[in-house]
């Protein structure tokens, strides 16, 4: 009796390779949300301008179809994995069984609990929650009354944003409500909807990533609260162009082709026997209409 | 004898048929009657109307759905119907379509997309219940085949487009008129014209009605065609409220447009049913969610007490 | 095993059903429960066998007051029930239909299959059934399947058999077997409680008879002490002379026409004229193909060859849409499964076959539906309380004629009847003949499916007997007899 | 004629028989042989292994769906049931209690959660389809509040725990001899045993089989507790895996279980199956998800795929 991960491959030196003779393999953990949808562009155009190979899975959000996928990647016998986990905890075993098969793994956007992760690459959403807090108390001043809206429960960003807004909100805001929107738009908009049915007086949304942001927008418009500051997460298309027509007033912008780039790169530097440093910050930027 | 007894039997049989008529009504009443007593935010006239214009999506699903039920079927596929012709919709409209031309093609495509249901049903003689899962399958790969997963945003539409899901006639929301016309509309089919008769007919014992010379695969089909019209409306109004048209929109409604058919005292055993009921389902799944947030119930207790709800419902709805 | 019920009385809800029923059963007799269309027999039946609880009376089995919880325990007290309408499970196999819910298992609940084919086969070689045990119960004849349902209660070793309405789908050699074994039963000392409305088997095999009429057991006889008229005259409550009505069989036009229709294995070659106002009979033993002929010239399923005309015209009836269409009814012979919705009113059964009738454009006028409806339900004279009534709470008389007033309603001018009074009791029976009889003084044409010989005789103008899915002879109305018909029916000449 | 005619029936009936058994498999057999075909690393005995671990988790659900469709049911609430017994596993294992004990705990709590369905559909007289949909989101919002909505992770359980998803015994991985074992037992109690014949009689004719004095509720209540049991088997499998009780697991895993069930020649209407039928189900919806990985399909076509491929399986099998 053995369990996975139990024997553990060759660890001895890096073989050198090639741009061209590497495959690297990517699990995203759902293709569903643009944002992963540009981070995995990011990945297979940095890639394929060096003439590597990528092997995608999508995840759907589900943490079984990802270790699955993963598994179906090691299978094919990719040099490398780039992995988006969908939870942090859960991807663990499917990190351990790469490493058994002696397949280096890089994660992106969440971290990884346990296994050995050649470097992580990911925003700081703590301090991204923090910098949008700072921006609400910038444009309506201390013990302003706002609103927040949540992602998925449970997910590591909607923890980690929440950690960092709370940080700055318990003491300086007067927060109104907390509710999850699940990281989605028409939710984003009736969630909204029936928080201003029992809080008419709100000086500021932050919502946790911009779907909900947009979403919650509309609400806010169609009950002619236009003056209410709304801070979205993210910065994708959609949002950036509603910052530039002025009715959303900020968004703290993650580059997620970025991400793919920068991951690619780390996947080259490993292959040419230099050193990848074991955590890699991609550029947050808090965009505004100013 | 034999007249005495039918008569009370008759009369019995007035009394339970009016209780069943009822059940969900009064469900509803005394939940609102419960929310308002918590927070009088909730009478509040822009609420209710806030509180109208959300129930109008699942209860326009929800409307088609009746009739899939009552002739003994289901579709699982409304929520991914939704998506996929609302993004062709707005993909239509993006390459310079009318705004109103388009939604008359998206309500066709939505009409389409149902037959293909009522095709592999009748024709191929697949259990709805399993063609129509495939099909949800299908509908929401090729949505996100075709958006590359990206919501369809700034597709334009002008005036038209944005007032079907954001507009207002004499202070009422658009989609709350939409709903309303749409419900009278599907009222008159299914309890006053020849269609709706056939449609209980075939769920009630669908033999007998191919043998009084009903063309049941005929009507199966239309009544999916409905179902899928019925999602594609839904979808436009959602498209033009969220002014974008979202790959994932519609997920899981299915489920919440079965809820408001059955808790509205429809029998999933098909031949039984009342679009009323369903509307009055729609409101009290509607009112729950609304009344919900206003308390500022947490959203995982706030999972707890909608499916209670639906089972208390139901089974007052069985106490006949 | 003697059992009696005594002062039985139970109530539907308000529909007092029975009203105090007094039943006496001696071992080794068989004795005829008889009664019109829901005077409850079935009801008295499910009391004893425990299905329903009465409200009040008693059962005394040897003497002894005895109240049966549920129908296992009946049946394992020696009281086995042959149910009206059949229990079995269509997709499982004839051993595991009979030996449901009494498996031979070992301790851990593990079924033993050999053994109970060991078992199982000895009943069947008793009987001189030759149906293989791993068949599914769907794919046997209904006559078959009553075999099997009776093997059933002789695994049982019961003392006490009731067989309600067993004949209902027996051919004539299973019918003669069927009293073989009863006859066998009762030298076994088995009391058996027979019930049916086919009033000639009562005189062949029963020793008492008891007639119950309005919720109250009316008489116990010995069968040899009382008459077919007074058995009659005891369930409906009055007179009824002639049975059959005095027919005109004045021919009209040739209005069907079929021609070398062919679908095998069902029928081969049928080719036959009908004639306005003429009643044309089918006979024949069941399962010679008569309800497949029906059901092809009706559209419900394809036929290879042949074809149909009608008043001249080549007919191209795909599905029954187009047969309602070209003027043609059809009954079924199974009313619950294709000819009703049990649990929608009379009114909307009525209605089905003729939305033109009432509707503009798809919109029904629902005053003038009604109008409709009454005036269908008044001249079939259907008893029931309202026409908002569901189906389901008619007798099985009134069933039939509200699927009759369907069609006439549909504007039919040919009717197809199979087997239309099936089950049905003799006061409803002799109504339904009534109605044939002026329909087709009325022009109408009617093809008539039966197996009841003195109806076949008693209504047709003409008759055809099908034998094996062929035409074997035509007789005119003056050449029939019961003799002449069984030849053909047998393939003698 | 009776007698050729129904030797003739008879052999039909053979012969449809044979293709119903055999129709699934020679559909798993052909969509390996293209999958082997265009990547033969399919075949390679690792990717067989983990192809087996990957179905273990629905096939183990989708035995237990097969019981409750046999009867006629549903159970939509598998996904949520596996969710809440992990997490209070996890939970109990965190709390001290040793991993074997907490194992069999679980799975009490799964069959736990099973029972409230059957006592629902029985005492409650519930339609299963809507009784499971009302606990799917009530055991769901259930899950979150005791999470909080976080994993569960790092509760420990130590080896025993770990094995249970993750170990390999002579080469091959734990799950897979558990759904191996499982498959064994259930296969004997559906088509061996007493109680077998019980969820087919009740399934085929539930009236008769009162009658026949089968005590229907007693039987259903059982059937939904089994479900329920393998849902938590699947859930422990699943968290040992993850090496976390996810609050979010199993959603949507309804649809993969009765997928395979029906794909497997289970008849939604109840009375007839086959669990042999229900594990190649599982088999050929796992190939289908390994294999369109391996050959690198993208994941919006994949869905399509999916579905058209649930759609030509069932088609198929209704092609006698
Ligand atoms: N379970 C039940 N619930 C309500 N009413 C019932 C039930 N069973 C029977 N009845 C009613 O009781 C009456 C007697 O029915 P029963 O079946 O005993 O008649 P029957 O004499 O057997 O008639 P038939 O000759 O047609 O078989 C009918 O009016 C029937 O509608
Ligand atoms: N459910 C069935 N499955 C298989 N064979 C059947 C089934 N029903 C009838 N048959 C067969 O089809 C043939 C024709 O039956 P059909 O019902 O047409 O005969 P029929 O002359 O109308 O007799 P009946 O008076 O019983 O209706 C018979 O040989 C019969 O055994
Ligand atoms: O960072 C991403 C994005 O904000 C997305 O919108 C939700 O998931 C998070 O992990
Ligand atoms: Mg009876
Ligand atoms: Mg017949």
């Amino acid at each position: 009796a053995t369990l996975e991960g139990d024997q553990t491959g060759d660890n001895g030196e890096v073989e050198e390779k090639s741009p061209e003779e590497i495959t690297i393999g990517l699990s995203i953990s759902t293709l569903n949300n643009p944002f992963f949808g540009e981070l995995q562009s990011g990945v297979i155009e940095a890639a394929e301008e060096n003439g590597s190979t990528v092997r995608s899975v999508d995840a759907q959000d589900d943490t079984a179809t990802q270790v699955n996928g993963v598994d179906d990647l090691i299978q094919q016998g990719v040099d490398i994995l780039l992995i988006n986990p969908v939870d942090s905890d859960a991807i663990t075993p499917a990190i351990e069984s790469a490493n058994s098969a002696g397949i280096p793994v890089i994660t992106i956007d969440r971290s990884s609990e346990g296994g050995d992760v050649l470097t992580f690459i990911a925003s700081d959403n703590v301090e991204g929650g923090e910098m949008a807090a700072e921006f609400i108390i910038e444009m309506v001043g201390e013990d302003a009354r706002v609103v927040q809206l949540e992602g998925v429960p449970g997910a590591s960003a909607t923890n980690e944003r929440g950690e960092g807004f709370s940080n700055v909100a318990d003491e300086r805001l007067n927060v109104l409500e907390s509710q999850s929107a699940n990281f989605n738009r028409s939710e984003g908009l009736t969630v909204m909807e029936n928080i201003i049915q029992s809080n008419s007086d709100i000086d500021a949304v932050f919502a946790q990533n911009d779907e909900m942001a947009l979403g919650a927008l509309e609400a806010l418009e169609s009950a002619g609260m236009t003056d209410v500051i709304v801070v979205g997460f993210d910065g994708n298309d959609d949002a950036l162009e509603e910052i530039e027509a002025g009715r959303l007033n900020a968004t703290v912008a993650q580059q997620p082709d970025e991400m793919g780039r920068i991951a690619v790169e780390a996947v080259y530097d490993y292959f040419s026997g230099e050193e990848v440093e074991s955590e890699i910050a991609a550029p947050l930027e808090l965009i505004t209409n100013e | 004898m034999d007249n005495k007894n039918t008569a009370i039997a008759r009369k019995k049989e007035k009394r339970s048929e009016l209780y069943r008529k009822l059940g969900p009504a009064i469900a509803l009443v005394v939940l609102v009657l419960i929310v308002t007593v918590m927070n009088t935010n909730f009478i509040q006239p822009t609420n209710l109307l806030n509180l109208l214009r959300q129930v109008s999506i699942n209860a326009l699903i929800a409307f088609g759905m009746t009739f899939v039920i009552i002739t003994g079927g289901i579709d699982l596929s409304v929520g991914s119907t939704l998506a996929l012709s609302s993004a062709l919709t707005a993909g239509i409209i993006a390459a310079g379509v009318p705004a109103l031309l388009a939604i008359f093609i998206g309500l066709l495509i939505g009409a389409f997309l149902g037959l293909i249901n009522g095709l592999l049903i009748t024709k191929g003689n697949v259990a709805p219940f399993i063609g129509t899962l495939a099909t949800m399958t299908i509908y929401r790969g090729l949505t996100l085949v075709y958006t590359q997963g990206n919501p369809i945003t700034g597709f334009g539409g002008g005036f038209a487009f944005q007032f079907f899901g954001r507009g207002y006639l004499f202070g009422i929301p658009f989609p709350v008129i939409i709903t309303t016309i749409a419900f009278i509309i599907l009222f008159v089919v299914l309890h006053k014209m020849t269609f709706g008769r056939k449609t209980f007919a075939i769920g009630g014992n669908e033999q007998a009605a191919y043998i009084a010379g009903i063309k049941s695969d005929r009507v199966k089909m239309m009544v999916y065609a409905i179902s899928g019209m019925m999602s594609a409306l839904a979808g436009l109004i959602l498209a033009s409220r969220l002014n974008s048209a979202q790959p994932t929109a519609g997920t899981a409604y299915e489920l919440d447009a079965i809820a408001a058919v059955v808790i509205g005292g429809t029998s999933l055993a098909g031949g039984k049913g009342r679009i009323v009921g369903t509307l009055i389902g729609a409101l009290i799944i509607g009112t729950l969610n609304n009344g919900l947030n206003l308390l500022g119930v947490s959203s995982f207790y706030q999972q707890v007490v909608r499916g209670v709800v639906i089972i208390i419902a139901v089974l007052l709805d069985r106490k006949k | 095993m003697q059992v009696e019920l005594r002062g039985i009385t139970k109530a539907f809800g308000a529909n007092q059903v029975l009203k105090g029923v007094d039943l006496k059963l001696e071992p080794g007799e068989v004795h005829a429960l008889m009664g019109e269309n829901g005077a409850g027999k079935s009801t008295l039946m499910n009391i004893l066998t425990g299905l329903h609880k009465q409200d009040d009376g008693t059962v005394y089995i040897n003497g002894e007051q005895k109240q049966y919880a549920n129908p296992k325990e009946a049946e394992e007290n020696g009281i086995s029930f042959i149910h009206q309408e059949m229990i079995t499970w269509p997709d499982m196999t004839v051993l595991e239909n009979l030996f449901m819910g009494k498996e031979i298992k070992n301790k851990i609940g593990w079924v033993l299959t050999k053994e109970m084919k060991k078992e199982a086969e000895k009943v069947f070689n008793e009987l001189g059934i030759d149906i293989s045990f791993d068949r599914t119960m769907r794919t046997l004849s209904v006559g078959q399947q009553q075999l099997v349902e009776i093997a059933k209660t002789l695994l049982n070793d019961a003392e006490v058999i009731i067989m309600d309405e067993p004949t209902a789908a027996l051919t004539d050699r299973e019918i003669k077997l069927l009293f073989k074994i009863i006859r066998q039963l009762q030298e076994k000392n088995v009391a058996l409680v027979y019930i049916s409305h086919r009033m000639e088997e009562i005189f062949e095999i029963s020793d008492r008879v008891t007639v119950m009429r309005d919720g109250v057991s009316i008489s116990t006889k010995a069968t040899k002490d009382t008459t077919y008229d007074e058995i009659v005259r005891q369930m409906v409550g009055r007179e009824l002379e002639d049975y059959y009505p005095e027919m005109t069989h004045d021919k009209g036009e040739v209005v069907l026409e079929v021609k070398n229709l062919t679908h095998l294995p069902h029928y081969e070659n049928i080719s036959f004229k009908l004639h306005s106002g003429e009643i044309l009979g089918f006979s024949g033993l069941m399962g010679a193909g008569r309800t497949e002929i029906m059901r092809g010239i009706f559209g419900i399923d394809s036929f290879e060859e042949g074809e149909i005309l009608l008043e001249g015209d080549k007919l191209d009836i795909k599905t029954p849409h187009d047969a309602v269409k070209k003027g043609i009814g059809f009954l079924t012979e199974n009313r619950k499964e294709e000819g009703l919705i049990l649990d929608f009113p009379v009114k909307d059964n009525i209605s089905m076959t003729a939305f033109e009738e009432f509707s503009n454009k798809g919109w029904i006028d629902t005053k003038e539906e009604k109008e409709f409806v009454d005036l269908l339900v008044k001249r079939l004279t259907v008893k029931t309380a309202s026409i908002d009534l569901s189906v389901s709470a008619l007798s099985g008389g009134n069933q039939q004629k509200v699927v009759l007033a369907k069609w006439i309603g549909a504007g039919s001018r040919i009717l197809i009847l199979d087997e239309p009074t099936r089950g049905v009791d003799v006061g409803a029976k002799r109504e339904i003949y009534n109605l044939m009889k002026e329909l087709a003084e009325r022009g109408v044409a009617i093809i008539m499916v039966s197996s009841d010989l003195p109806e076949i005789i008693g209504v047709s103008s003409r008759v055809l007997v099908v034998h094996e899915g062929s035409i074997a002879g035509e007789l005119h109305r003056d050449e029939l007899s019961e003799e002449r018909i069984m030849t053909l029916a047998t393939g003698g000449e």
